[in-house]
């Protein structure tokens, strides 16, 4: 069995205003694992991450990484392991040009000047910035910003690596390149992944296990146990993915399979399995249900009509207390 | 975690000091500071002070809340007492070793730390009964220039947009394993890391000042609170600062 | 300790600082205004101003103590005349915020740091016409001299206004004098530092720098 | 012919750094329309959309506004008609209080106390707010600054909505519930919606037209058309929605169409339509081209990997230089 990269028990916090944003929240990612963490907006997701390094720390609750409990041992030790990328990228890059930006950890770390600059040197060949070297963060575009931000925790080298909404604000392209190039950190170089999104195309693609987090852990699991849980994802403002939407759309049609696929390669594979399985051909057609199906399907994904209806019932019901 | 400045945190109350309207209370107010820290005689501060601590029970501001504010000032008005007490010229008392504690010292001192603690204390049912942006439409009312008014408000709030990317910062160096030390790369990075905090809250404070205009601000400062002066605040603001003047009446025929 | 608080200064420094402050300030609004100061100066005046009161917010570890920064010469190179006004409006605020410094002694707080805030701009100035390396090393180093200047201006303005309310105060005087020196030194790197900076990053902030035009 | 809600002309700005940021744009928008701009990180939207309300001014470009000037009439005038909801909600949010947040639009329009108080309650309700009037903006995590930014705008009832992002870092329920609600205020209150976003997905069902923008004007039209053009596409790092990619697999299998769909609704109805027009009855099929189609297919929106590969022999050169 793999060893644990992180293991959380038992964490709690409550910022100083007295909003209680994690209760009892128990985890256990494994070494070389790509996890995604979940929830509603206000879930406690960031909050969470900020646990990981030690920047928060919550109420007797315990943060292990490669099991050095955090807070006891010495706060570089922990930096070392556990680069965070945050969800704002004007938030992480703070130094006149990327350069110094790339080195600063580096630097924290007492590292040597040659060191720091062949370090320097790989996060921006990785991320594809090696002409950005001497340029001032801030006149970046924002998916350029957010790669640097990325390149600036990865010249640390961490072995694991957390990433608060990365996709978000990126153009497809850098979307989809930015999901490479984490894949391929954590294939190749073996880092452990750890992602707060709320891009579920994204994640069946980019993650091996998905944790639902609202102020605690509602759920567990591979993307297809948590996409398949209907009240999991009600309950906790999720939605499955395009992909999995239309083959249920399918599914109304007569198309028959078990599990559905998530993403575009899965439904290539699913596809062509399913054809060969039927001798090659696949039948699609209008059967009685098939009306009736799609109508529930529709109003299942739906939430927002009739949350809208029930937001102007809202909105006559206080008319009425006004006038009253 | 740097705290905000939140000296109108209990605005929302309900006291006199609250109900009291904002331009009569300014003056009033002023008025009384400005008589309290130049009174010469000790006995008459003390009058003085007792009036400020009846002022601030009256507004109901919590004392823990005042009391927390009242830290900084203590640190800095009892060291120049312990200096005043120290250096002061006159007769001697007491001996440590070669410094020695004068009466005028204690007496000037004890003066001084009792007129600032007056002045400080008599802050918090002015400003700290009504909020900031009230404050800033009263002294538009009273006609204060309003490029003033207007740089107190975008200051006021820019003081917000500073400390968030200040603390943003602050968490991304830490967790990039940064400590301040006395070493001269930690001191260059400061440096630049100021370079950067001012330049991203001079664009941030940009932005915000977009969208405060596109949002139909003119410069002239409106809020939903309108100001209704009645008899109520003329009695009021008469008292105090009868009370002040009075203080000085007392003070001249002190012998 | 730069600025001074209530129930120190005797009546007459109180007022004569009120006088100034008033005066001057008057001037430079009736310039601003002349000149058109539109809407659109305001952020820039606010977040100067804003960055000056914050910056007494950092303590920098000096030995076993610690000190804040006090940015004056930084607001004056940026802002020019309007310095004048900014520190006024940096004072209340840290008053009314925090409680530094007092009330009644604004008006004498901001000669004190404000004057020298003037006089560390015509410096910048005199050293722009001498002309700039447009690569902020110059700017630079007439940013340190302004910056240290500054300090070191007000707390010969400040030791004057303690000499001046009684003759008891000149042990306090002195005391202050040499609590600043390290402060003087500080302010000049930093400001020199923020300024060279500014100059590469953001030049529209420092329009005296040869960056621009 | 509707009337035209906003024209641009000859529009070209550049930041005081001397970026070029737009040249040469010209737009239309009818009222009641739906629009919306894609493009590159990069590419000018956001400066775009500042000038729709005045707070930056082109280059002897001009923007009107129902037929008015911006610039030549007073700012009130456009404000009252513009509202702009900004790409990041820390800069619109500049009160002690969502409440006061709310309230500063109105009550600078001059509004009456009861009728300011009547609106914020009406923004909070439409976007589910009501329990956060007293909090303070700066304490709320990301999603909920987004959505209290848009009820900031929405209190002052615009007749124009400009929308920089609106979705970005939502979680998939407000994500939904935000285009109805975008959708509900076009189609019952007839206000016209300009959108600057990356989320394709959203795109088919939120806006009736599109335009590309890259400094200047790329491409304009319905979204069949826009994501139709894959120069256009790969030129301005976009993608096409994950339903359309989906359909395009199935096109290899052989489902026979011309205008593929592009949001789910439209896949029903598509497939539906598509059945009946085959006698109730659709074949797909594994057929000699199969699996040569879907391999140009994958590779056609696998920018990531070719890209990937190309660092690498960069990283294999530089390799080289350094020993060398
Ligand atoms: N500084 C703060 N002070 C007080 N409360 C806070 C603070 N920051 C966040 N919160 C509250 O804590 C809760 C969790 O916030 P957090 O930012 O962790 O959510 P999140 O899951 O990251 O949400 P999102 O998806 O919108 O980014 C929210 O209810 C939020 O309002
Ligand atoms: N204040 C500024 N000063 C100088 N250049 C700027 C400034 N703001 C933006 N730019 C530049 O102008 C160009 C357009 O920026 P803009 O923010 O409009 O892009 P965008 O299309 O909104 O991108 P994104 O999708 O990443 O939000 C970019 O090249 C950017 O670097
Ligand atoms: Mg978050
Ligand atoms: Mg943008």
């Amino acid at each position: 069995m793999k060893r644990e990269a992180i293991t959380v028990r038992n964490l709690c916090y409550a910022y100083p205003d007295g909003t209680i944003a994690l209760e009892d929240v128990n985890m256990a990612v494994y070494e070389g694992e790509r996890v995604a963490i979940v929830g509603p907006n206000g879930a406690g997701k960031t909050t969470f991450l900020l646990h990981l390094n030690g920047i928060l720390r919550g109420c007797d609750g315990q943060v292990e990484v490669f099991g050095k409990s955090v807070g006891e041992v010495k706060k570089e030790e922990i930096i070392k392991d556990v680069g965070i990328v945050f969800q704002d990228p004007d938030d992480q890059l703070f130094m006149p040009t990327i350069f110094d930006d790339l080195a600063f950890g580096p630097i924290n770390l007492g590292l040597k000047e040659e060191e720091v600059r062949e370090r320097v040197k790989k996060a921006l060949l990785t991320l594809g910035l090696s002409s950005y070297e001497n340029r001032c963060p801030h006149h970046l575009s924002y998916g350029e910003k957010k790669k640097a931000s990325l390149a600036a925790v990865m010249s640390m080298e961490p072995r694991i690596l957390v990433l608060d909404e990365p996709t978000a604000n990126l153009d497809p392209r850098s979307r989809a390149e930015l999901i490479g190039i984490i894949k391929e950190l954590n294939e190749r170089e073996g880092i452990t992944i750890i992602i707060a999104t709320h891009d579920v195309n994204a994640i069946p693609e980019l993650v091996d296990r998905v944790y639902v987090l609202n102020k605690r852990v509602i759920a567990e699991g591979t993307s297809h146990k948590i996409f398949s849980d209907v009240e999991v994802l009600r309950e906790n403002n999720l939605e499955v993915p395009e992909v999995f939407k239309l083959f249920e759309v399918l599914r109304c049609f007569g198309y028959n399979c078990e599990e559905l696929p998530l993403s575009i390669d899965e439904a290539v594979e699913h596809l062509t399995r399913t054809v060969e399985i039927n001798g090659g051909h696949l039948h699609l057609h209008i059967h009685e249900h098939t009306h009736e199906a799609v109508r529930k399907l529709k109003s299942k994904y739906e939430h927002h009509l009739s949350n809208l209806r029930m937001k102007e019932e809202g909105a006559q019901t206080n008319g009425t207390k006004r006038s009253g | 975690m740097i705290e905000y400045p939140e000296i109108d945190r209990y605005a929302s109350l309900d006291s006199p000091m609250h109900r009291f309207d904002p331009r009569a209370k300014i003056i009033a107010f002023l008025f009384l500071i400005f008589s309290i820290v130049i009174i010469p005689e000790l006995k008459i501060v003390i009058i003085g002070l007792f009036f400020a601590i009846f002022l601030l029970i009256l507004s109901r501001i919590p004392l823990s809340f005042v009391l927390g504010h009242l830290k900084w000032v203590a640190l800095f008005v009892l060291s120049l007492y312990v200096m005043l007490a120290f250096t002061f010229p006159g007769k001697e008392i007491a001996k440590f070793y070669f410094l020695s504690i004068t009466a005028e010292g204690l007496y000037t001192g004890s003066l001084i730390t009792l007129r600032a603690f007056s002045a400080v204390i008599l802050i918090f049912p002015m400003i700290g009964t009504m909020r900031f942006d009230t404050m800033i439409k009263a002294l538009d009312k009273l006609k204060v220039p309003n490029i003033l008014v207007q740089m107190l408000m975008f200051t006021y709030r820019y003081i917000f947009v500073f400390m968030d990317e200040f603390q943003r910062i602050g968490t991304a160096m830490r967790s990039r394993g940064f400590k301040l030390r006395t070493t001269l790369y930690a001191l260059r990075t400061i440096g630049k890391a100021m370079g950067m905090l001012f330049v991203r809250s001079y664009e941030r404070a940009e932005r915000v000042y977009r969208a405060m205009h596109s949002r139909g601000y003119t410069g002239n400062p409106k809020t939903l609170v309108e100001f209704e002066i009645r008899r109520r605040d003329y009695i009021l603001a008469v008292s105090i600062i009868g009370f002040a003047v009075s203080l000085h009446i007392i003070s001249f025929f002190l012998p | 300790m730069v600025h001074i608080s209530d129930g120190v200064l005797s009546l007459p420094v109180l007022a004569a600082g009120w006088a100034i402050t008033i005066a001057l300030m008057a001037a430079a609004i009736c310039w601003s205004k002349r000149r058109r100061t539109s809407a659109e100066e305001i952020p820039k005046l606010s977040v100067v101003t804003a960055a000056f009161f914050v910056a007494s917010l950092i303590h920098i570890p000096v030995g076993p103590t610690s000190v804040h920064l006090i940015l004056s010469g930084l607001v004056g190179v940026i802002l020019g005349i309007l310095a004048y006004p900014a520190i006024f409006i940096g004072l209340v605020l840290q008053f009314f915020l925090f409680q530094h410094g007092g009330i009644t002694t604004i008006g004498i707080n901001t000669v004190v740091m404000g004057v020298p805030a003037l006089i560390s701009y015509g410096i910048f100035k005199a050293g722009n016409k001498l002309g700039f390396s447009r690569k902020g090393v110059s700017e630079g180093i007439f940013g340190a001299i302004a910056g240290g200047l500054a300090v070191a201006l007000a707390v010969l303005f400040l030791v004057i206004c303690l000499l001046t309310t009684g003759k008891g105060f000149s042990g306090v005087a002195s005391l202050v004098a040499v609590a600043h020196i390290p402060i003087i030194l500080i302010e000049a790197a930093v400001v020199g530092s923020v300024v060279a900076f500014l100059v590469k990053v953001k030049p529209e902030l420092i329009p005296l720098g040869g960056a621009r035009k």
